[in-house]
């Protein structure tokens, strides 16, 4: 019922098997057929031919815009957008566009686009192929966004991404690429996006978290447990829309939210998850885990210093542990 | 047996009839909008009619399809929309061909070919893109259209599109409603190099310059290039050389922008005079009242609609029920 | 020391002042000369002529990057974009280029660049000309915000966008051109950005707002006082960065807190100023009064169902005044 | 008196001087990465040469500017900027050209004229569009070079960027550094038109097309192109013809997408070969001893600077102190 294998590999397996089902399902992005720079898509070209795999020009905005056109007429595409950190080039195609289309047009059609892309910093790449500019999408109606932080969820976020009929941008991280683990078989059922899922139990804090950030998270939880404190670790997955009801949950019961994001301070989705629980499950003291309010440098003296890694994360712990809980209800 | 001759008065009767009924909505729309019925803005198409209708008249829908820009009325009646659904639209009304959600600006039909109007200026060439690559994998022979304005030659999807088109030969033909101006800015002022057909060079493809005012030259430059499309000749670039009559949008007075002088010599190439005088006055006055009549009936039915119902359940996503 | 004049007059005579008095201040957008399609620029290209004020083809990322470059180069370009919700067109340039520019070339030059634009809803504009697209922005390190809500504040905001050595992003709401007020002379001092407004003082709840949303909680706030209810109403102006100082102290004076944003659900200023707040204000009862997940729809009947007016703000109010306020400290 | 071939020999040796400076800065840093020494990517630019090099010595920096690619070192040295603080910056030091904030791919030093180096496909293209408005707005008879990939001239900015350039007359000179591929990709596969230079037609432009591994030839079109640029005769689009020997970035193998053959013929056209096969062999050799010490010095005193300072303040704007 499962095998094991990378999260690269995971990402390009649930590419097959949807290729493989579905003779509408189209890859469309630079460098593709050769597998992509980050060698996410090998095989592909010569499993599926030049009509299912198609090499771009470099023309984000072109072809992602000419993937809406497609899935409107049928296609479900998936665009390989290179580095998260090109969304900017989409963003009019997937806000404007896309993500409308079905409301708008009065559900005539809907649009089934995926939009892969690497996204995440820690790999010294530079301010400009590193972020993970996941405010500029959380605020766009009618768009999804899920990140797979294990092989597991690489494979199963993919699938449910294509499957899914409306644009869902998936986010994966490049140090994550050669983590190993077990994925489910094709014949496994594909989920619908939303859920949340808890990665460890504890009863006095929650930290929620995605992508990189949750081995952080984890690793921050077990340095925590042998101080006594026990944090439930969430792993988001689904970062639009969020798992309003399992984050409220758990929060209800911690009486603690800390927000792990490796993102700018402001904007991103730390802030929105920590509006969603308190909303939802009434004031709570909250820490967000955040990088600080610059662009990622290059120097690893420098890119080390602004990543939200364990440290600081228990560190925001313990400040919050500090303080009184909110009552459990 | 019918001669050639008739054969050809047919067809400029039935492209006349089709200009009419564009030009006549839209001179309804415009008093509607004047007396604030039609809230928002409206983008409005008088004289340059036979750009629609004459690319459109060549379509099979939904084969085929087309992307239109906000000033898109014209595009959505030659395609075969119904005119009470769009006025219905325009006045916001559940009856609406998008039920009031999306507007003047932009309208979509699919069940008529129409994949949209789009109100971002270059969106239209992208989106059409998008269908010809799909008509071309599902191997549909469908041919796609993108009509667009002469300000989006100088956007980025103008070049990103036709880039892409030209190198996997998309079955598509972009149409360039040239109307001389963006706004309130001389198309000339701000278009580097003259002549946007002869951009299609750059791409490798054919660009062809045509008469906008004149249908049945539309209509043949743009058969020679929809049968290129769908027989995998790949993409032509067609520039229809037009003017529009009313101001951008809203409430512009043209005169602002306009030398004078101008609008007077394009009333004098208006589309629908030149198609009139080549036929029969009794055949042009039955089609005009016709005409009165279908449109003055399709203001009747939108406006006995009811207005759009906000208390419709509405997902910004399609789930499984 | 002041005049009367519209919001729309107030941008043309702030951006008339600069450039007026620094000769390397220039403004280009899509039909400025002939005053833009708001009218909000008349004029000024009788005054300062075709170096001064350039019209631009429709070619929103090419000149706005384009301006990026020449404020590099010594100018102090004024980009006007017709209306937000073009901004996916030039987010990779604000994002990746003019906001990261003087952290990454290690201070050797900033990047002085104001880019305006017209957002908001009512007008019947639809779901593409109807949008206020914070959250696209909010994440930028680097990139400044500022929302006019008021005349005095759409020529005092402009001023000091102009001023700053940094990219800011103007907000001028459509539905405010028409407003009339007092605005400062020419040779009032020019503030720096980040402060907020308390428009009206208030001890049972803070309602925290921009653009035409604050009026819409200023005529809230005028109910429930009818009703025995004081709240504070906060004009954020600044959106990034918060005046979280002005906000957090009122915060812990009323012990609530509403937002209220004309934009989607989540991913907005509004999500912001409860994560910034409750960080830093403690645990605070919170609602959020925004529009619903969906595109803004163009019908009056759709539209207005959508919009966060008066009542419903003075709602929230009402049902967060049901609940215990945090203790005041 | 000195004869007309001797001042040619003279500029020939000083061009090959800066060409071999680049081709050994560019093995030191290929073996730094290949160690790990060189943390991220880097993108190379053996082969390039002669462009980089013919283009920038026409240049007056820092009234000249220049926007480069993310494959930049060759740009930044034929700028004049210091090899030491390159490999700094390279090696993430405090004393890099951006004190290890941009790394390989983004570097700027405005002091030689050098905008940046730009990390988005064809975002030099858009910023020196921008230097040039500023020149031509202040007046200061500066020119501005943008430097860019076949690949960038299928993106948005190309084409927004060229026709605005067009449009306004900008003293600009737009550099196609065509090395035949777009990472993995040949350039032929996915540019419509076949060619880079002649898409300048299309904004009316004068687009040449010049043996990028000539760099006399290189310097003879960019003069020109310069000149015109500086006397308001607006912008030129001049195609370059070369090659990268490397692969494109990090540890990508060319075998997997290069014919075989083809980079034996490109190595046999190398831009250093031809220079120096037209020098005598003693000043050949002199300054190849000169480069090397030069590049090697540079490289002791980048290894001897402090990693870059992660306890500077530091802020993303600039505030008035
Ligand atoms: C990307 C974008 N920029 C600006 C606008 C505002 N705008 C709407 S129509 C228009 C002029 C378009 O001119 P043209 O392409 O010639 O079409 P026409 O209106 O003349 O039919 C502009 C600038 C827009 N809708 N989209
Ligand atoms: C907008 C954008 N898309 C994709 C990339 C990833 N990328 C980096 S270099 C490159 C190839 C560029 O090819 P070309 O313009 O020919 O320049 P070369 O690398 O050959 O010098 C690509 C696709 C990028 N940096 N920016
Ligand atoms: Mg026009
Ligand atoms: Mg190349």
């Amino acid at each position: 019922m499962s095998y094991e294998t990378s999260y690269r590999l995971a990402v390009r397996d649930a590419l097959a098997e949807e290729l493989e089902r579905d003779s509408t399902v189209v890859l469309l992005g630079e460098d593709v057929r050769i597998g992509g720079v980050f060698n996410a898509t090998p095989e592909l070209f010569d499993r599926f031919g030049p009509e299912r795999i198609l090499d771009t020009p470099i023309s984000e905005m072109g072809f992602t815009a000419a993937a809406f056109g497609a899935a409107v007429r049928g296609l479900r595409p998936v665009v390989e957008i290179m580095f998260g950190d090109f969304l900017g080039l989409v963003l009019d195609t997937l806000a404007n566009q896309a993500a409308k289309y079905w409301y708008v047009s009065n559900e005539q059609a809907s649009v089934p686009l995926t939009v892969r892309t690497t996204v995440g910093a820690g790999a010294r790449f530079g301010a400009y192929h590193s972020q993970t500019p996941v405010g500029w999408l959380l605020g766009i109606a009618g768009l999804k966004i899920v990140a797979p932080a294990t092989p597991a969820d690489a494979k199963a976020l993919t699938k449910a991404a294509i499957r899914d009929d409306n644009p869902v941008v998936v986010l994966e991280h490049k140090l994550l690429y050669g983590r190993k683990g077990e994925v489910a078989d094709a014949d496994a059922p594909v989920e619908r996006i939303g859920a949340a899922a808890v990665r460890r139990g504890g009863g006095d804090v929650t930290v929620a978290a995605a992508l990189a950030s949750l081995e952080h998270s984890l690793t921050a939880a077990e340095l925590l447990a042998g101080e006594g404190i026990e944090a439930e670790v969430i792993d988001l997955r689904s970062l639009r829309p969020l798992d309003r009801a399992t984050l409220a949950e758990s929060a209800a019961k911690t009486g603690r939210l800390v927000v792990v994001e490796e993102g700018p301070p402001t904007g991103g989705y730390a802030a929105e998850v920590v509006a969603a629980v308190v909303e939802a499950a009434g004031p709570t003291p909250v820490r967000r885990v955040t990088m600080p309010d610059l662009p990622i440098p290059f120097a690893a003296s420098l890119e080390d210093a602004v990543l939200p890694g364990p440290d600081r994360i228990a560190a925001a712990v313990r400040s919050l542990v500090g303080e009184p809980a909110t009552v459990p209800r | 047996m019918v001669s050639t001759a008739s054969i050809q008065t047919r067809e400029l009767e039935r492209l006349y009839a089709q200009m009419l009924r564009i030009r006549l909505f839209e001179d309804e729309a415009h008093r509607l909008f004047m007396r604030n019925e039609i809230e928002g803005s409206i983008h409005l198409y008088q004289g340059q009619e036979a750009v629609a209708v004459g690319v459109c008249s060549l379509l099979e829908p939904p084969r085929d399809v087309v992307a239109a820009t906000y000033r898109g009325h014209g595009v959505c009646l030659a395609l075969g929309s119904e005119p009470a659904r769009l006025f219905g639209e325009l006045l916001g009304r559940e009856n609406g061909l998008c039920g009031g959600r999306s507007g003047s600006m932009n309208v979509v039909d699919l069940e008529h070919g129409l994949l949209g109007c789009f109100a971002i200026v270059g969106g239209s060439l992208a989106a059409a893109t998008g269908a010809a690559l799909a008509s071309k994998l599902r191997h549909d022979r469908g041919v796609a259209v993108a009509f667009f304005g002469d300000g989006a030659a100088n956007q980025a999807y103008f070049h990103e599109s036709i880039n892409l088109a030209a190198v996997l030969g998309l079955p598509i033909v972009y149409v360039c409603e040239n109307n001389q101006y963006g706004e309130f800015t001389p198309t000339a002022a701000v278009t580097a190099g003259g002549s946007i057909a002869a951009r299609a060079a750059a791409y490798g493809l054919p660009g062809v310059v045509v008469d906008g005012n004149d249908v049945l030259a539309v209509r043949a430059a743009a058969a020679e290039a929809v049968e290129r499309a769908r027989s995998a000749g790949g993409p032509t670039l067609l520039e229809a050389q037009t003017y529009r009559h009313k101001g951008h949008s809203r409430h512009d007075d043209p005169r602002r922008y306009r030398p004078a002088g101008e609008l007077e010599a394009w009333l004098e190439r208006d589309p629908l005079a030149a198609a009139v005088a080549r036929l029969e006055p009794e055949a042009a006055e039955r089609m005009a009242a016709a005409a009165a009549r279908e449109i003055a009936d399709a203001l009747d039915e939108a406006r006995a609609a009811p207005p759009a119902d906000p208390t419709r359940p509405a997902s910004a996503t399609k789930e499984p029920s």
